[in-house]
């Protein structure tokens, strides 16, 4: 197909979906409207559960079987990363150059390392209570561990990193999510339903029942994940080259 | 009146996001890409979605530009080995 | 509309067209300086925000985005630090050119003008919402934000400005 | 001001399928999947809004003092920006595959090189 006929496919199809996507537009409610069913429902039944942030109810509690899934997308995603980056036959690793980084910059670095990581597991504790969760903290916790290659160099970020620690942890804590929704059927419930623990009291660390274990089993699983993951990438990045020759 | 801030908010979503893709050169674009991110995450946070302004943030600011600056670095060293065994 | 949210949708629309403008167009040392003042103008925006919106919850983003900012423009100028040094003047040599564009906007990588401007702006919206809230844990936390995106925004600046100049493919 | 958000997010998702289908880099393309995808975002949650409301997160707040808005679609759109990270870095795990296995990530020369 040539160029010139991809354009007018491409200008054709836009149009369509341009006239579709302004029609739904004008059909959809109207930005701002009182009328939220579901919102209201999925805030009360929220409260009633003891949870203060409902987002993390929602995720957690009321469709935690949709995180499953978000779970497995991401365990997946990891995995195909691993099996594409890995190292091929006909490639070797060379040592990478120390780098030399500029005092300011490494002084830096090292200081906000333990301030991110800190941070990192204080969005994921609070994840039932303010704004954060498991993702969120756990991307936080895993870039915070590569400042070590932006302030010093890789080799120094592989020291503090056995890759294969991080790939177990992140089998583990969908292992770990899964085995919570199952408890909740061997307790006579259903499959990740939130009656296994007291609810506790309302806004504090250990509200909500089962949704800070959640919440802490998909923190784990995320970081383990961003670390693997950018670790493929930063191998093939720094590391393997093609055999020269070959 | 009381809507201005999420009008500019969606306005720079949109600016943005049409400089990523006017931008051709990937490393060129990866910065407007985080720009974008940052710009989604305010847009977010004015729509009153903090969570999802959070993951926003904590996805478009750092891990999606190191992603694809880690890429563009790979394919420039498969692309310099290339040229020479040719 | 209070004046806090006004504040931030003046902050917002200036600066935000300044970044659009910045990153789209010219050298890239002036882009990756536009990517940094993105950092450093939401921010104080979103303080301005979760003070005008009356949450003290939403401190937690701008929290997070003076801890990620940095790391991210960290990122750009590390693994950009060949292009990067290949735009800046020489050192120690002092060309019109440079001269001319010392402290300016579209300046070579150190671009220092503006990275103190929006280090006072950063210190100016942190001391003014700090005042507001009082005494407290609140406060405590404006003020660990404030001192991570004015020293993150510096040490930017510094990386771009040749904080990676030993760095050879690694 | 009543449609503008949903436009806005369909200009979003056309800008990015232009880029998408014009794109000359693979890594560009893949940036340009990601614009489409932040369409989708900005949808959901124009569509959760409430005027005059603040987020359902009550740590801060006394339940039933102030509205809030929809939190089912900021649930959905958390799931999304997580399936949007990981699907970019299956796909520039892609692109480095084939930049290694045939020197170029220019869509036109791989379709000339397959013959």
């Amino acid at each position: 197909m040539s160029r010139r006929l991809r354009l007018w496919l491409l200008a054709v199809g836009g149009a369509g979906v341009t006239a579709l996507l302004v029609a739904a537009g004008l059909d959809l409610p109207s930005f701002g409207g009182p009328s939220h069913p579901y919102g209201d429902r999925a805030v009360r039944a929220s409260l009633a559960r003891h949870t203060a942030n409902t987002i993390a109810s929602v995720n957690f509690d009321q469709r935690a079987y949709d995180t499953l899934g978000e779970m497995g997308i991401l365990f997946a995603a990891v995995l195909g990363c691993v099996v594409l980056l890995r190292q091929a036959r006909d490639e070797h690793r060379a040592e990478p150059e120390p780098a030399e980084v500029a005092r300011p910059v490494r002084r830096y670095a090292l200081i906000v390392l333990p301030v991110a990581l800190v941070t990192g597991i204080y969005v994921v504790a609070h994840g039932q209570l303010s704004p954060g969760g498991g993702f969120q903290g756990g991307v936080v916790a895993a870039t915070a561990l590569h400042l070590l290659y932006l302030g010093a160099d890789y080799r120094a970020l592989e020291r503090v990193r056995p890759i294969g620690l991080f790939e177990a942890s992140d089998a583990l804590a969908v292992c770990a999510y899964l085995v919570l929704g199952l408890t909740g059927v061997l307790a006579g419930t259903a499959f990740l339903a939130n009656t296994l623990l007291p609810y506790g009291t309302f806004n504090t660390l250990a509200s909500g029942g089962i949704v800070p274990l959640l919440n802490a089993a998909v923190g784990v699983e995320v970081a383990s994940a961003v670390v693997v993951l950018l670790a493929g990438f930063l191998d093939q990045a720094v590391e393997i080259e093609e055999q020269q020759g070959s | 009146m009381a809507d201005a801030v999420i009008v500019v908010a969606l306005l720079l979503v949109a600016g943005s996001a049409t400089a990523a893709v006017a931008v051709r050169d990937p490393a060129r674009q990866a910065l407007v890409l985080s720009v974008l991110g940052v710009a989604l995450a305010v847009l977010f946070t004015v729509l009153q979605a903090p969570d999802v302004g959070l993951s926003q943030l904590a996805v478009g600011s750092a891990l999606t530009p190191l992603l694809i600056m880690l890429a563009v670095r790979k394919v420039r060293r498969c692309g310099r080995t290339g040229d020479e065994t040719r | 509309m209070n004046g806090w949210i006004l504040a931030a949708t003046v902050v917002l629309a200036g600066g935000g067209a300044a970044v659009l403008w910045g990153v789209t167009s010219g050298p890239m040392s002036r882009r990756v300086v536009a990517q940094n003042l993105a950092t450093s103008v939401a921010c104080p925006a979103l303080l301005l925000l979760a003070q005008g919106y009356d949450r003290p919850a939403y401190v937690d983003l701008a929290l997070l985005m003076a801890l990620l900012g940095p790391i991210g423009t960290l990122v750009f100028a590390r693994l950009l630090a060949v292009d990067l040094a290949g735009d800046r003047p020489r050192a120690g040599r002092e060309s019109p050119a440079c001269r001319a564009n010392d402290g300016n906007f579209a300046s070579g990588p150190a671009a220092w003008g503006p990275t103190w401007a929006a280090a006072a702006l950063g210190a100016g919206v942190v001391v003014a919402v700090c005042v507001a809230t009082g005494p407290g844990r609140a406060m405590v936390k404006l003020l660990v934000t404030g001192a991570l995106l004015i020293g993150g925004n510096v040490i930017a600046s510094r990386a771009l400005s040749g904080g990676f100049e030993g760095v050879r493919g690694g | 001001m009543h449609v503008l958000p949903y436009l806005v997010a369909a200009y979003i998702f056309l800008a990015g399928c232009y880029g998408l289908a014009t794109s000359r880099n693979l890594i560009h393309a893949v940036g340009c999947l990601a614009v489409c995808q932040s369409a989708t975002y900005v949808l959901l949650l124009a569509v959760g809004y409430r005027d005059g409301a603040t987020a359902p997160v009550f740590s801060d707040l006394k339940p039933g003092s102030r509205p809030v808005v929809d939190p089912v679609v900021q649930a959905l759109t958390l799931t999304d920006i997580v399936v949007g990270a990981t699907v970019t870095a299956m796909l520039l795990a892609l692109v480095l595959q084939i930049a290694k296995r045939h020197g170029t990530v220019d869509p036109d020369e791989l379709r000339e090189l397959r013959g």
